[in-house]
């Protein structure tokens, strides 16, 4: 995998004491929020009523959430250096599972279920990747077509309605002070995962085995285990997603989910985050998740054709990560020491 | 008694590492291990340290209920190892690196256990004490040279309980100076009761620290001498089986008047090179010295398209060059021996052959198809030329490290250069190996080649090379001629502050 | 709060009376553009905006709901008065589609969800596939066979409502014409031509001597075709749709008449919906009439193609 | 304290001489190809007359042909460490313009049209990774997207029929010794591609870019341009799979190569290459095609419900991978500094 361009600059002796060079330094590293602020500019030039009108924010607000909690997931996986693209079957069959099971009757009862289902997998998942040495590419691609197959024999295709379907409905427009809750569901798990990451000996922990398993592992960190931890909060995390899924449609249909776990990787790379492992940021994760949601709602609002769709969402994709690492590219070429792919 | 092994074995696929090995341990004495590469130094610290398995044997520790099995046990049991490779997060900043074991199980297990500060004073009074003063808590370790990776794993010692220390060639990239921090903390552990472990191919260092001395032959234990009643050469006959032969200078070079230098540098900055100009005539092996940091690297990598020169001119041959990279570097005949092994040495997952053959592959090829009998014959020969232990077929990385800096020095003599740059080119390399390395850079140089080679060992100069520079704060300082220079002029020179 | 007050559906256009056509802006949520089916629907529903002068926003949403959400939240952060819906699941939008209709009046086409939206305008799944099945009878019929073994290509298994309909009044129309079967193997092509025909392979290499292989749509039949065309062993094996009357199907029929292979196929015609569908949406949109004037819902017309009526439907001009 | 006086034997390594034990040890790392057996065994157990009947073996044969050429370019883009996602877009890209390109008037200009696309959309990607250094996923993640809006555009979703159609589905069912020459030309690429990989010094430069890319650049190994070559490489033989795509269906439809990324990531893994790269052969790749080929026809020999075919794919991979590695781990017990991801 390429190295992430945001990685410091190798050399440098002073303690950045003053907080003036510490937020330029950091402001250095933030690719992606100008790849969304470029965004949003084109928002606001385009379509600036219509998209900072209070429906269209709601309505983005809404539709990060889910995803949101997802790459969650997603980020504390890559940071060890593995990969879970079993993410969106999972939220499916959690999401499914949650509604039907018992009928559905209460949303509470939802929550267990679908953290249950979660963190199951993320269970099977850590287990073998973990214990077992597996690819984690190899063992989530089996949990990806195992959990889509129970969700369609679940219901054999059917989408399943819960019994408490009004209630699941009326939670997921709730709002509390104008935000929809389920963005704030999102944002409090970001709050929970930063800690856990940045403040925590764990957090150290999966950092330490992404940069350098067989250093952490000499080190006598418990590898095993945390990874193990890791692959099952993630999943916990993802059955969360399945459980705002149903808020939100307020229905587990078999689709649930799918084709997330391209959109989260992405969103965990374009922020900044490395697939090699040991480096990246909860802030950056979240700014991903942003921009590809600002992406998809953009080229709704402007109406772009439908054809025409995936060839520009590509092309934007493209044309942001490229200009994105001019100047990255500019600073390598005085630190030719860095790797062009690390 | 800190430690007791009894029967220790290790047997890798194909290969006995070690073979029955009794060895004790005592409190407040340093215990030195010398071996020929290869021999089972490194792997009896590792199991020692429970970061590998005992294939049979045991190895109890004083105070600890059981023996050992893994490597939090015998975090428990009171060890602390500092890898021949130090054990550095490239992502974690320095501050984290130094109190990296305070990751380990058996404390803070809980989750939310909140990590400790890192930035502290204290761990800036650590970072001093190993001589890492000017590096800051908060700079990523990715960027730090082998010499300073060493030193910041050793600042660990600071900060963790421990009965047993060792120190697995911790010193081979360092220089004098840094020895003596070493030396200043083993002191001062050796008074708090630690049992410490020495490993080094350097014997006057092993004489300077050591109590007792253990030999160690093809995974066996020849013998365990008393430091005070014994010297170098009873020890080094022990540990290849041959008293060594003294080093024969290498060939004065009679440069003629008009004679065009194979190396010319002028003014060059990079790095932290700083306006630094020399020449290297053909035929001559030019040393550079200096201390930690003092830029010789820079040099040494911007000379060989590893870095790009920041100004400055580089002429070879007398025609100026321009080496935006290491690939233009390689095509006019300009070689770099890396001074991180780890990093640049060698390709992982490539065997000793794939390893040697890397860079003169092109030559082995017809139309790019590798001429694969012709590569063979010539790895063959080149594993027995350069004494590597290990076959053809053998991963580099299961090498010992003396062993992989053979293999590495051999894929670069191997593309017969027009100009060598060797940095730390006898790193972890054992006393009789390294007189045949000598042999070699000798016969390069007898055959006209310039060779500028970079060292933190005064006396491996002194003893190789027709000139040595001195370096410091990025500029060459000094010039000696071998013959008439003593390790303490050098050291002298080196240390001295402006002013 | 709540993002959406009420339940009750919008009684008038979103943005109240245009008086004139083209002011007049019309979302049309299509449910996804993978068959030809849909995308000769877009392409219809396009000319039609031209030609009438009303601003049409078209998006697809690759059969996800939860995509298709955000598109009509989309299109109504953008003033759309009306919105067209081919809903991605029948049983799983209820609540979603409660919500939305809620503030704009909704209509579908093709796949509706029930008991939401003012009207829907459908093809007759059911009938559609019953009256190919019944040209395949008669003409399996007249070949002399007097009970046959089928193998079925269907479509994924997020197929819940279009699918199986099309698969029962298939067989429904198979007894009808007076045929017995026995369904052999049945297995899924995803509605793609490329899928259908690795589906087939493999159907009628376990099961070589099937009568009858028909797919839920052309495309798959098409892939059925490419496996049987000019195979020795396969010469007895013969093949059908239950709908859609794609053109290059159709041009079979046509070419090799009441002797060729592919014996039928039912008519959906994705110009006939559209049309019908955005009829309605304009008319709501300018107050020429109210939602509440609509039935629930209302079908276009269903026919089954077979070599007798192929000249009245083979257009080799059309798109689809 | 034990002194040995004793002069210890020399211990050396020897080279493995002996065909035996070379056989032996190369049967040790070939896990792919148990599962394999496995599955053939259960093949023939369930459906043994008809899976090894000549029709069925000549459909294995096709259809393992088109997956079987993005394998092999999938397997050298992962040997660099890096991954492409973009192959099935790729693919459907180049079958669709071929087969429209003048109205597709002739197999041949189909080739040329099918090469030119993959080749310009490897050499964007690799350009891309290689010379700005950026993450290969999220670039071949934007390159997935255009390249599948492309194919929406070209045709508005309708497929496009080459005028050759004729031609191109005689060929495309011709057999040469009553071998597919669609296989026969895939596994000449295989060959090609080994030939290559293992012969060659380029094929070395590969593997040293996808093992330790610091010490390649260090040894003066050409990094950017061998990775630029390796990217246009795998971007020529996915233009070549979309050739083979019109062969086999004569018709360029907007789903042509949907989702073959996945497909083909997994091949390569399960084949045993390392994701991280600087592993992998092309064997193992070759094995790993038939694997997902044989699973799939199996399952539909079997006749199972669509609804239950994604749930048994899904469990058998896992259960696969997991019993092969059983001894895998054994072995690994005793020698722990491997880690445990790799
Ligand atoms: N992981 C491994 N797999 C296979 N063989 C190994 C492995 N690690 C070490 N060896 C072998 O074990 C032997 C002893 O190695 P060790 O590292 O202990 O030597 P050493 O005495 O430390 O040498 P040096 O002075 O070169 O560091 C060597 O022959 C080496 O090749
Ligand atoms: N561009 C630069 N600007 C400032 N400092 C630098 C630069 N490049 C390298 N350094 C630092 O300068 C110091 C000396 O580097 P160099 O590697 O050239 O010296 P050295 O004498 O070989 O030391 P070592 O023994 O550590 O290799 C190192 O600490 C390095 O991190
Ligand atoms: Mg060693
Ligand atoms: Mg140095």
């Amino acid at each position: 995998m390429t190295a992430t361009p945001t990685v410091p600059p190798v050399h440098h002796h002073e303690e950045d004491t003053s907080r003036g060079t510490a937020i330029s330094t950091w402001l250095k590293g933030q690719y992606a929020l100008y790849i969304l602020l470029a965004l949003l500019i084109v928002a606001t030039i385009t379509r600036g009523s219509i998209f900072w009108g209070r429906t269209n924010l709601t309505n983005l607000l809404l539709q990060m959430s889910i995803i949101g909690v997802v790459v969650l997931a997603q980020l504390i996986v890559v940071l060890t250096g593995g990969i879970d693209i079993s993410v969106g079957s999972a939220l499916g069959l959690a999401a499914v599972v949650a509604a039907g099971l018992f009928g559905g009757p209460s949303v509470l009862l939802g929550l267990v279920v679908a953290l249950g289902i979660g963190g199951l997998i993320g269970a099977v998942n850590g287990w073998l990747v973990a214990f077992r040495g597996l690819e984690p590419f190899i063992v989530t691609l089996g949990m990806l077509a195992l959990a889509r197959g129970l969700v369609y024999a679940y219901g054999n295709g059917i989408p399943i309605n819960p019994e408490a379907a009004d209630s699941y409905a009326s939670f997921g427009q709730s709002t509390l002070l104008g935000i929809p809750v389920l963005a704030l569901i999102w944002l409090a798990m970001a709050g929970l995962i930063a800690f856990l990451l940045y403040r925590t000996v764990w957090g150290r922990r999966v950092y330490a085995i992404g940069s350098n398993v067989e250093a952490a592992r000499s080190s006598g960190i418990p590898v095993k285990a945390t990874l193990w931890s890791v692959y099952i909060l993630a999943g916990l995390l993802v059955g969360l997603g399945g459980w705002l899924f149903l808020a939100r449609f307020a229905s587990g249909t078999s689709t649930a989910g799918n084709l997330l776990e391209l959109e989260a990787i992405a969103a965990v790379v374009i922020g900044g985050a490395r697939l090699s492992g040991g480096y990246g940021k909860v802030f950056g994760a979240v700014v991903g998740t942003i921009i590809f949601a600002v992406i998809a709602n953009l080229l709704s609002l402007l109406n772009v054709s439908t054809f025409l769709q995936d060839a520009f969402r590509g092309a934007l994709i493209l044309v942001a990560v490229t200009l994105a690492t001019v100047q990255i590219v500019r600073k390598r070429k005085t630190n030719p020491t860095q790797p062009a792919t690390a | 008694m800190a430690f007791t092994a009894v029967g220790v074995k290790k047997h890798y696929p194909g290969v006995k590492a070690l073979d029955g090995v009794d060895l004790e341990g005592y409190a407040g004495s340093v215990l030195g291990i010398c071996g020929a590469n290869g021999a089972g130094k490194s792997t009896f610290a590792k199991l020692l340290a429970g970061v590998e398995t005992l294939t049979d044997g045991e190895i109890t520790i004083s105070g600890f209920p059981h023996p050992v099995r893994n490597a939090a046990e015998a975090e428990r049991a009171g060890v602390l190892m500092m890898h021949q490779e130090p054990l550095i997060i490239d992502d974690f900043t320095v501050g984290e690196n130094v109190w990296l074991y305070k990751l380990r199980e058996g404390r803070d297990i809980r989750p939310w256990a909140r990590k400790v500060d890192t930035n502290s004073a204290e761990t800036r009074e650590v970072l001093q004490g190993v001589g890492l003063g000017h590096l800051s808590t908060r700079q990523l370790a990715r960027g730090l040279g082998p010499g300073q990776r060493q030193m910041l794993s050793l600042s660990r010692a600071a900060v963790t309980k421990h009965k047993i220390m060792i120190l697995d060639e911790t010193t081979a990239s360092t220089s004098e100076e840094h020895f003596n921090d070493i030396l200043r903390l083993v002191e001062r552990e050796k008074n708090e009761g630690t049992s410490i472990i020495f490993v080094s191919h350097r014997l006057n260092e092993v004489f300077a620290m050591c109590d007792r001395i253990a030999v160690l032959r093809n995974g066996t234990l020849v013998k365990v001498l008393d430091a005070a009643e014994t010297d170098p050469d009873e020890v080094t006959a022990l540990m290849i089986g041959q008293a060594l032969k003294a080093l024969a200078r290498p060939d004065p070079v009679h440069a003629a008047p008009d004679q065009v230098p194979a190396l010319s540098v002028r003014d060059l900055h990079g790095g932290s090179a700083n306006g630094v100009s020399f020449d290297v005539n053909p035929g001559e092996i030019v040393g550079l010295y200096g201390l930690v940091g003092s830029g010789r690297s820079s040099v040494a990598r911007t000379i060989t398209g590893q870095r790009p020169a920041a100004g400055g001119s580089i002429k070879l041959h007398g025609r100026e060059v321009s080496l935006p990279n290491p690939t233009a570097a390689v095509a006019m005949g300009i070689a770099y021996l890396t001074e991180d092994r780890r990093l640049e040495g060698f390709v992982k997952d490539f065997d000793n052959g794939e390893n040697m053959s890397l860079v003169a592959l092109p030559t082995m090829a017809k139309a790019g198809v590798v001429d694969a009998k012709r590569e063979k014959t010539r790895i063959r020969e080149l594993i027995s030329e350069y004494q590597v232990k290990g076959g053809t077929k053998t991963y580099t990385r299961n090498l010992s490290g003396g062993n992989q800096q053979k293999v590495v020095v051999a894929k670069w003599l191997e593309t017969d250069p027009e100009f060598v740059v060797l940095d730390e080119p006898t790193k972890g390399i054992d006393v009789g190996a390294r007189s045949n390395i000598y042999q070699i850079i000798h016969g390069v140089a007898a055959r006209g080649k310039g060779i500028l080679v970079v060292s933190s060992e005064a006396e491996e100069l002194l003893s190789l090379c027709h000139r040595i520079l001195v370096m410091r704060n990025g500029e060459i300082v000094a010039e000696f001629d071998p013959e008439h220079a003593t390790t303490d002029d050098l050291v002298r020179t080196a240390l001295t502050h402006e002013g | 709060g709540q993002i959406y007050p009420s339940e009750r559906p919008a009684e008038g256009p979103a943005n109240g009376v245009r008086s004139d056509v083209s002011d007049v802006v019309i979302g049309f949520a299509q449910q996804q553009l993978q068959a030809p089916y849909f995308a000769a629907m877009q392409v219809r529903a396009e000319q039609i905006a031209r030609d009438q002068g009303f601003q049409l926003l078209f998006q697809s949403a690759n059969k996800d709901p939860a995509i298709q959400l955000n598109q009509m939240q989309a299109m109504m952060a953008q003033g759309a008065d009306v919105l067209v819906v081919n809903a991605t699941s029948v049983k799983g939008q209820t609540e979603m589609m409660t919500q939305v209709a809620s503030e704009i009046p909704v209509v579908y086409i093709d796949t509706s969800v029930p008991e939401t939206g003012m009207t829907s305008v459908q093809s007759d799944n059911l009938t559609i596939g019953r009256e190919s099945g019944k040209i395949s009878a008669q003409r399996l019929l007249d070949m002399g066979k007097t009970s046959i073994k089928v193998a079925i290509l269907t479509g994924p298994a997020t197929d819940e409502f279009v699918g199986p309909a099309r698969r029962q009044g298939f067989l429904d129309g198979l007894e009808e014409g007076g045929l017995p079967y026995e369904i052999v193997a049945e297995q899924s092509g995803d509605y793609a031509q490329d899928k259908g025909q690795v589906a087939a392979e493999n159907m009628l290499a376990a099961n070589p001597d099937v009568d009858l292989i028909f797919g839920l749509n052309d495309s798959m039949a098409l892939g059925a075709y490419a496996v049987v065309n000019g195979k020795a062993q396969y010469e007895n094996v013969y093949v059908a749709a239950s709908a859609d009357g794609q053109k290059e199907a159709l041009a079979l029929i046509q070419r090799d008449g009441c002797e060729g292979r592919y014996l039928s196929t039912g008519l959906n015609s994705p110009s006939l919906a559209a049309e019908e569908a955005l009829a309605i949406a304009v008319d709501v949109a300018t107050g020429k009439t109210e939602p509440s004037d609509y039935p629930e819902e209302s079908f276009t017309l269903a026919v089954g193609i077979g070599c007798e009526n192929i000249e009245e439907y083979y257009d080799p001009n059309s798109v689809f």
